[in-house]
């Protein structure tokens, strides 16, 4: 039922925020975003199941591109990053502060 | 002469100021231009005073809307209020053109600014306008304070401004309060004062703003306990900037609460004004108390300045014609007398360059013109008959008299608590030997002292034949006590449906 | 019926002139060329002697109307006028005001002249001329003025006048605080002056407030016995401040550190009269206060009381005649407090004249010994300055009341009157003072003129004044000596011309009592005279060395240390307030809100730099504790 | 249809714009000033048609064209004239700026107006998923420009903290869309709206969460409370022009969607109130404490943005119960950029070779040296402040007067306590200028002269904004 | 039922995945069962009976996204020493579950009011290419045609970034 693909979207949703507060590893954080986005296309794929309608999915590939995107870009980052102090820490960047 | 003269007399000087500020003009040339204009003010006042035909409305009244949509206008006016405050501000400005003649350029400049500034505030006859110009004058204030001040004036300058724009900016609050709750009462949308006497206001956010007129005034006036940035403010300001603070701007407070308190929150004026009457009677003593012990002269016409705000302002709390008109008179009175002094003390410190009263003494001997001016304008603060500043006092005594009786004696000690420190200081700083500071002080120049006898005569005038002056403020503040009482139209607070973004829905 | 002249204020228009006239002068040339004394005295004279002459004018004027309409008022111009209250600058000469200004000009006048010569050579000539007819001009402002503020403003004129010639000599630090001191008490009196004013205002001022119109309405509804009082005395707690009178008295005193010739003018003869003048002036409420008048009365008698005792223990010569003024001054208050205001007024007028010429005897004195004030450092000076001797002579009787000076008749007159009125304990302190004022005059007069020389050097040089000062002197003592017969009571086959004359603008009745009264006040005070000088003569008479005082002569001679009395429990905690205030109220309880407001604010401030921690991670956690949070508050908005 | 692209062109040419300066920076002939001044006559030219259209003022919608995707209102137009001037100006302060730090490419100035082609979508999109694209068009185009010192290891940290939290951010907004969608079953405003208007939000839990997702990213966006953490930090480490870019422009496009969001029905607006109403006042509070104890001014800046945010709240409280808070909050936004973009472009010349100015100390004695800056600097401190007779003063005093006439009077009185705190750490600034003595002489030239007549021109808008009466 | 099994799989090995997302120290190890949670989700969407998503989600996901993600791991043959040392994961992930908890139980509670359907495998190709193809470019253009640019602009923003740069012209 549909229910529990909605629930299954709301835990993998929740550990995405878990593993972005958690983890001090860049790519382990991006990849939660990601995971995090994805529940969010499980759940726009559901909804879209339940009203019958297809917009859901076309919202779903909206989605996707604009991931895909942002995960460029943040692959970019992380580059830069490694460039800059060879470590994948998020603590290791914590000059801007007080 | 002008159809506009209110306008020209409020921004003339502010355009010459910022004029001067843009410019790299030399300080001859700044001073010189600043004294042109406000000559030229001055000569465009006294023929606004000829034409004044104390009707008790306003007069000279200027009138171009400006934001519709509020109902805000360009509003501008004055009566026998205002009127006097106005003179005060254009009479007595010139003089710091005269006499201190070697500042930097922004010092007369800012002069220029601050003089427009106060003028419009006391024109004004929209309460926007009026928020406006009363943010305005302070900047010049500010600017003055921390360029050229004394040693120890950037906490001065923090504390004055901070305190005031905090005052001010819940008058704001109120003043929308009032346009607000005018629109819910009729529908439409105006800030002009004469329109706010027919507001009916109850309940407790009416309180509330009445306290956020009646602080942020207290403030400006100073009114105890809210003065206690008056006295490094005064002491460290550059003479001209505690001057004007003093003769002029500390008076438009005054002139709000006439102008605002009164006649709109009539219920909670009513209501609260035995209490003001007593922190204003308590600020006199308590200040008049204070100044007996300074050590510093300038210091202590500052205490001495906030005693007589008090009692200024009590003339204002009795709630009768006679108290009401002295305090207006007593404000002339009083930026001719304490204002003065203040130049003077200004004298006695560029050439004696020290502050102390223990310092000097035997300058009457030295300067006899000096000395006698000095004791004119000294006698006249302290309210001695035939001089102006017995006449406002002797009103506000006897309105609190009617008051209050405890008040009317309260206010009655002022006669006796003026006189204890200014003689004390007369004493130490006019008589008895001379010291080293004072032994080769220079009398007045012909120039200063041509330029204070229209003052001191004025001083003397106004004790003397008050009658010409009183004639035009009284009709205004008769008006005050019999403002037609509020009507009471109850139209439900405006109506809360959306118009919001042009969205529509197809 | 009211006749409108316009020749009253010029009264003290002319004497104002010469002030300003002189003030300029002398504020101009002081520091450069010096004007010659000879101008100035010229000068200085003009004015007093024209408004004497326009007094003589008013007086004919006065004179030729008939007695029930008898004053002429001069409406200048409109003051003030707000509301109700409506101050005409109107002057008023009825009998009792033109009395006063005749006198006031008079002696004005010969003391100006006197001064020509006392001031000779000092360098502030021109200011002190200016002073003193700024001082005739607000005096006669006080007395003429129609009404209690146009008073007032001579009442404060005349204060300021002493003030500035107290500390006319003012390199010197105890002259102007004496001056300082003297101003204050007096602004102490005039709050009670204005607060009197303002409580007769609210009562009765409405139709006009000038004393016809006050006469008129005096016993309207509104004024309630209450404020009745509390006008009455209010107003005396003004006239205590200007006529030295307990427990304002402490300036008088010392306002002898100005010039002779002022403490002459100002402090005898007229300024300090001006309180008598006053409650004169508004008879027409004190008849009306009987509790007020008794107060009055008692008031003035214990400070004639505790003044004549002062009197006879100081060694100053000008503080021995400064407390006989404050002790003949609380004789008037007497009577004008047992409603005898003819007979107070009438002492004020002899008083006038006698105490002036004792004290220009005494200042010639002092001239000739080069400003010597001590009397046991004088003696034996009959023989060296006879005129001035024998004009003294003839002021102490007249002053110590003994028949036939004129002081006897005016001082009988007001035990009389208190005798007849049933104030027997005033009647009785009353005469007791009359002995000692008796005692310590001839105390004086002996130590200072008999016996041998006490400081030969001076002495030695000592010399008779020029004729300026001693030509006033004996005209003064002519108006001390018959003054008196003036007022010449009934029972000495006079008819009471003073008295009469003043009947229109006083409301008293005279009382009639039984001839015995009078034979027994006379004799009584007679009786006290000769006691006093008898014990005066025996001790001093043949010249005494200098007393050490003890014991009560001690406290007496500090005057019970009422100065210091005062000094501990006014001026010292008032001192002592002020600097709190600014050093320990002002910083720590006033200001304090706002110290805290801005300390509290930068703490705050600092604190939240903590939070900007700078790790991603915590902001994300921020970011989901707030999301936790709102999202735990929104479930509860829906089930 | 010739109108509606009427409507249209300013996002066109925008879009069009950016793509060719991009394709132009790959020349070597193209040098970096070209591309400034290319990006401003881009944004210039899309400023006067806008203006064209503004004054032609017919609103028509795109309901046919766009399927309701895109819609032209009022305030759209004015939140647009605002970004396009927003990016005019901070091509020329970048100009000058760039003169004294060198990692300039021309790619940059493309990148900017990509951003603003974002911020334009942002005005005008209906439809949430289309919201999210724009976001993240401008967001990404922002991204970058933060990042654009790749040696500067602080810009590099500044651009990391924005991305992953930006993206935590737009994660939120894709699950509440979902939920909404889930809701309404459709995600364009207008069934949203229709859905509303029939259900109300409250009897929908579906809407609410959604609706909150929704919120929760925007408000993310707009740096309020308790989502504000990021901006110092990231104000910081970005470029000075790029800071006063994102400062302005972008919380001009962010407000607009929120705006545009919040209106969507009443229901929808009245169940937020409370929320919204809590968080502005933290916000205007928070922001404040931050801002007294900073050292730096830009970070100050930041956190005075954050306040500002919080009036900006105040005003969205406040919306839709009078008939001109549109203009109310257009007004604020226009204010607030004027005088932050005028600060932010003189900090682009007086910055000093790669920023060494940053602190308040080093701007010690600016008024001797360089008065008119340190004049100009003064009154755009002034309007942020509130001060008359600068617009941000009519702006403040507009968002007060439509607050206490929707009854919200205690969230005005604390908005005026709050501008009341703020006024210490403006006034700071100005004392330091013109009260302390100077420590080093300002003596370099100004790079460019363009920068200091933007910057005077600025002024004269702060100026006359505040004269120029708010039709409604 | 059959459809139920299959759920129940795909949706602990999801949970599985992702649990292992957050766990696993190593980015390499932490992608890998990333990878499980994206295949297992494109089952769900088969079973949601969303073709062209599923198709989607194994190619550009699965496929496209991860392996650049596993890429650049390797392209930055990161070593042991430059992994944070995290001895505290635990308690923060307990922490993160704890706070996150309110917001799950909140989706939870709004999807429980939610009208629970059935989500039998629609036929008549619901959600084929066709049908969802012709949706995008009729009703969806406009977003279809910006996410160009937004493609675009994360284009240029790696070039700039992470690409070669020559020192400023």
């Amino acid at each position: 039922m549909i229910h529990s693909y909605l629930y299954l979207s709301i835990v993998l949703f929740c550990l995405g925020i878990v593993g972005v507060v958690s983890r001090r590893n860049v790519f382990t954080v991006f990849m939660s975003i990601e995971l995090m986005l994805n529940a969010a296309n499980l759940a726009f794929v559901a909804f879209s199941r339940v009203h019958e309608t297809m917009d859901g999915h076309v919202l779903a590939m909206m989605v996707m591109a604009v991931a895909a995107a942002e995960a460029a870009l943040a692959l970019a980052v992380v580059i830069l990053l490694h460039k800059h102090k060879s470590k994948l820490d998020t603590n290791v960047f914590s000059l801007l502060k007080g | 002469m002008f159809e506009h003269v209110l306008s020209i007399i409020i921004f003339l000087p502010i355009l010459a100021g910022l004029v001067l500020l843009a410019s790299p003009a030399s300080r001859t040339v700044a001073r010189f231009t600043g004294l042109v204009i406000s000559l030229a003010t001055l000569v465009l006042s006294l023929d606004l005073y000829a034409g004044f035909q104390s009707t008790g409305h306003l007069e000279f009244v200027e009138k171009i809307s400006w934001i519709p949509s509020l109902g805000i206008t360009y509003f501008l006016g004055v009566d026998g209020i205002s009127l006097f405050i106005l003179m005060a501000g254009s009479v007595l400005l010139p003089l710091v053109y005269l006499i201190f003649g070697t500042k930097e350029k922004g010092y007369y400049a800012n002069l220029l600014i601050v003089q427009g500034a106060m003028a419009g505030a006391v024109c004004a006859a929209d309460m926007v306008l009026f928020y406006i110009f009363w943010e305005v004058m302070l900047l010049p204030v500010f600017f003055m304070l921390g360029l050229y001040g004394g040693t120890q004036r950037l906490p001065a300058t923090l504390k004055i401004t901070l305190y005031t724009i905090a005052g001010s900016l819940l008058m704001l609050a109120a003043i929308v309060y009032l346009g607000v709750s005018y629109h819910a009462q009729f529908n439409e949308w105006n800030f002009a004062m004469d329109k706010m006497a027919q507001l009916n206001l109850t309940g407790r956010i009416a309180a509330l703003a009445f306290f956020g007129f009646m602080i942020a005034f207290a403030i400006k006036i100073p009114l105890f306990p809210f003065h206690t940035w008056l006295p490094d403010a005064y002491t460290e300001a550059p003479t001209a900037a505690t001057f004007v603070l003093s003769a002029v701007m500390a008076k438009i407070g005054v002139y709000g609460v006439i102008r605002f308190v009164v006649p709109v929150f009539d219920i909670e004026f009513a209501r609260f004004a035995i209490i003001l009457a007593y922190s204003g009677v308590i600020g006199m003593m308590y200040c008049g108390l204070a100044a007996i012990t300074q050590k510093d002269f300038k210091r202590m016409l500052a205490f001495s300045s906030a005693s007589h705000m008090g009692v200024i302002a009590l003339g204002v709390f009795c709630m009768n014609l006679q108290a009401l008109t002295g305090s207006i008179y007593q404000i002339v009175a009083h930026a001719t007398s304490t204002g003065v002094l203040f130049l003077f003390a200004g004298i006695l410190e560029e050439r004696t360059q020290t502050r102390t009263i223990e310092d000097l003494g035997g300058i009457a001997a030295k300067a006899p013109v000096f000395a006698l001016f000095f004791a004119i304008a000294m006698l006249a603060s302290v309210g001695l008959p035939g001089t102006s500043g017995f006449i406002g006092e002797f009103m506000i005594v006897l309105g609190a008299v009617k008051f209050n009786a405890v008040v009317g004696v309260l206010a009655g000690t002022t006669l006796i608590i003026g006189v204890c420190y200014m003689l004390w200081m007369f004493q130490r700083v006019f008589f008895e030997k001379p010291t080293v500071h004072s032994e080769n002080f220079k009398d007045l120049t012909l120039v200063e002292g041509l330029a204070f006898l229209p003052v001191i005569l004025l001083i003397i005038v106004m004790g003397i034949y008050p009658h010409p002056f009183l004639s035009k403020i009284t009709p205004s503040t008769a008006l005050q006590f019999t403002q037609p009482s509020p009507i009471v139209a109850q139209v439900p607070a405006s109506n809360a449906q959306n118009f919001g973004l042009t969205i529509e829905q197809k | 019926m009211e006749q409108s002249v316009n020749y009253l204020g010029l009264i003290p228009l002319f004497p104002l002139m010469g002030a300003v006239l002189i003030g300029l002068l002398h504020v101009f040339t002081c520091n450069r060329t010096s004007v010659p004394e000879k101008i100035y005295g010229i000068l200085a004279c003009v004015g007093p002697v024209l408004s004497f002459v326009m007094a003589l004018k008013v007086f004919v004027a006065l004179k030729g109307l008939p007695e029930a309409s008898r004053f002429l008022s001069h409406k200048a111009f409109t003051w003030f006028s707000v509301g109700d209250l409506h101050i005409n600058m109107g002057f008023l000469a009825d009998p009792l005001s033109c009395l006063m200004i005749l006198f006031v000009t008079f002696i004005g006048s010969l003391i100006h002249i006197y001064s020509i010569g006392y001031m000779g050579g000092d360098k502030n000539y021109g200011k002190f001329f200016a002073y003193m007819n700024l001082f005739l001009g607000s005096m006669l402002v006080l007395v003429l003025g129609d009404g209690p503020l146009v008073m007032f403003v001579g009442w404060e004129g005349v204060g300021l006048c002493s003030y500035l010639l107290i500390s006319f000599y003012s390199e010197d630090r105890a002259n102007v605080l004496a001056g300082n001191k003297a101003f204050i008490v007096n602004r102490v009196g005039d709050l009670g002056f204005v607060l009197g004013m303002s409580f007769l205002f609210w009562a009765i001022g409405a139709h006009g407030f000038d004393y016809l119109s006050l006469k008129a309405h005096a016993n309207d509804p509104a004024m309630t016995q209450g404020v009745l009082l509390t006008v009455c005395l209010l107003l005396f707690v003004g006239a205590t401040g200007k006529s030295a009178q307990i427990p304002l008295y402490v300036w008088l005193p010392d306002a002898m550190a100005g010039p002779t010739p002022v403490s002459a003018l100002i402090h005898a003869a007229t300024m300090v009269t001006a309180g008598v003048y006053m409650v004169a002036r508004f008879s027409f409420l004190y008849a009306g206060a009987e509790l007020a008048g008794n107060i009055v009365a008692w008031v003035g008698i214990l400070t004639a009381l505790l003044a004549a005792i002062f009197g006879m223990f100081q060694e100053d010569i000008k503080k021995v005649l400064a407390y006989s003024t404050v002790s003949q001054l609380g004789y008037m208050f007497a009577g004008v407090g047992v409603a005898a205001y003819s007979a107070g007024i009438f002492h004020v007028f002899t008083h006038a004249f006698f105490k002036a010429l004792l004290f220009l005897g005494a200042g010639s004195v002092i001239y000739a010994l080069h400003h010597e004030q001590n009397i046991w450092k004088m003696g034996g000076l009959k023989a060296k300055m006879p005129k001035t001797y024998l004009t003294m002579i003839i002021g102490a009787f007249a002053l110590a009341g003994c028949p036939p000076f004129s002081g006897f008749f005016s001082k009988d007159e007001i035990l009389y009157s208190a005798l007849a009125t049933g104030h027997f304990g005033i009647w009785a302190v009353g005469v007791l003072v009359a002995g000692m004022t008796a005692y310590y005059t001839f105390r004086m007069i002996f130590v200072v003129f008999h016996g041998e020389p006490r400081d030969r050097h001076a002495y030695e040089h000592a010399k008779e004044s020029p004729s300026v000062m001693t030509v006033p002197l004996i005209i003064l003592a002519v108006g001390a000596l018959f003054a008196g017969f003036l007022n010449l009571p009934g029972i000495f086959g006079g008819d009471q011309i003073v008295s009469h004359w003043l009947a229109p603008s006083l409301s008293e009745h005279h009382p009639h009592a039984s001839v015995f009264v009078e034979i027994l006040a006379i004799g009584a005070s007679v009786i006290a005279f000769a006691i006093g000088f008898k014990i005066a003569y025996s001790k001093f008479g043949q010249g005494a060395p200098e007393p050490s005082y003890k014991g009560f002569a001690d406290f007496a001679y500090h005057k019970f240390y009422v100065d210091e009395l005062y000094d501990a429990v006014i001026v010292q905690p008032y001192k002592a307030i002020g600097s709190s205030i600014w050093k320990v109220i002002e910083p720590n309880v006033t200001d304090a809100p706002v110290k805290g407001v801005s300390k509290l604010y930068m703490v705050l401030g600092l604190a939240f730099k903590v939070f900007q921690v700078g790790y991603v991670r915590i902001y994300a956690l921020y970011m989901v504790l707030g999301l936790s949070l709102m999202s735990l508050l929104l479930s509860q908005s829906f089930n | 249809m010739t109108n509606d692209l009427m409507l249209l062109m300013p996002l066109i040419i925008v879009g069009a714009g950016a793509i060719l300066l991009m394709i132009a920076s790959t020349y070597g002939k193209w040098t970096n000033e070209l591309a400034a001044y290319g990006s401003a006559g881009v944004f210039a030219l899309a400023f006067l048609v806008q203006l064209s259209s503004c004054i032609s003022g017919n609103v028509s919608l795109f309901a046919d064209a766009f399927n309701g995707i895109l819609v032209v209102s009022n305030f759209s137009k004015a939140a647009g004239l605002i970004i396009l001037a927003c990016g005019f100006f901070t091509a020329f302060s970048s100009l000058s700026y760039f003169k004294q730090n060198n990692f300039c490419t021309a790619e940059y100035y493309s990148l900017t107006t990509f951003a603003a082609s974002g911020m334009l979508l942002l005005t005008m999109a209906q439809e949430l998923i289309s919201v999210f694209i724009a976001l993240e068009i401008m967001s990404l185009a922002i991204y970058i420009l933060v990042g654009y010192d790749r040696k500067n290891v602080i810009s590099t940290e500044a651009v990391l903290k924005y991305l992953m939290l930006g993206a935590f951010a737009g994660s939120f907004f894709t699950m509440g869309s979902a939920f909404v969608y889930g809701a309404a079953g459709s995600t364009k405003f207008i069934k949203i709206g229709q859905f509303l208007a029939t259900h109300g939000m409250l009897q929908s839990p579906a809407m609410i969460g959604g609706a909150f997702f929704i919120l929760v990213a925007l408000l993310f966006k707009a740096a309020a409370f308790p989502f504000h953490a990021w901006v110092v930090d990231v104000y910081d480490g970005a470029s000075v022009p790029v800071t006063g870019y994102m400062a302005t422009g972008l919380k001009t496009a962010i407000f607009a969607v929120f705006a545009n969001f919040l209106i969507l029905d009443d229901s929808l607006h009245k169940g937020w109130i409370t929320y919204l109403f809590y968080i502005s006042v933290l916000t205007m509070f928070v922001g404040n404490l931050i801002a007294i104890g900073q050292q730096s001014l830009k970070r100050m800046l930041a956190a005075s943005g954050i306040v500002h945010s919080g009036y900006l709240l105040i005003a969205l409280v406040a919306i839709g119960t009078k008939d001109f808070s549109g203009s109310v909050i257009a007004f604020y936004l226009a204010a607030y950029a004027a005088s932050t973009l005028g600060i932010f472009t003189a900090l682009s010349y007086l910055g000093g070779a790669g920023e060494s100015r940053k602190t308040f100390d080093d701007f010690k004695g600016l008024a001797q040296s360089r008065p008119y800056s340190a004049a100009a600097i003064s009154i755009f401190l002034l309007s942020m402040a509130g001060i008359p007779p600068t617009a941000g003063f009519m702006g403040k005093f507009y968002i007060i007067t439509s607050a206490i006439d929707a009854g919200q009077v205690t969230l005005a009185v604390l908005g005026i306590v709050s501008s009341i705190i703020s006024m210490w750490y403006y006034l700071r600034l100005i004392i330091t200028m013109y009260f302390h003595e100077a420590e080093e002489q300002f003596s370099e030239p100004a790079p460019s002269s363009l920068a200091p007549i933007c910057t005077f021109v600025l002024v004269v808008c702060v100026f006359a904004m505040s004269l120029y009466p708010l039709a409604v | 039922m059959f459809a139920d099994g299959l759920f129940l799989g795909f949706a602990v090995l999801a949970v599985l995945g992702a649990v292992g997302l957050v766990l696993f120290r190593h980015p390499m190890n932490g992608a890998m069962s990333f990878v499980v949670t994206l295949i297992s989700l494109a089952g769900l969407y088969a079973l949601l009976s969303a073709k062209l998503i599923f198709a989607l989600q194994l190619i550009v996901y699965a496929g496209a996204i991860m392996s650049l993600i596993v890429f650049i791991i390797m392209f930055l043959n990161i070593q042991p020493s430059d992994l944070p040392q995290e001895e505290t994961k635990l308690l923060y992930i307990i922490g993160g579950g704890i706070l996150v908890l309110p917001i799950g139980l909140f989706l939870a509670k709004i999807v429980k009011s939610l009208p629970n359907s059935s989500t039998d495998i629609v036929g008549n190709n619901f959600g084929g290419v066709k049908e969802v193809g012709l949706l995008l470019f009729r009703d969806w253009l406009v977003p279809f045609e910006i996410v160009s640019i937004l493609l675009l602009v994360s284009l240029v923003g790696a070039v700039i970034l992470a690409g070669k740069r020559g020192t400023t012209k």
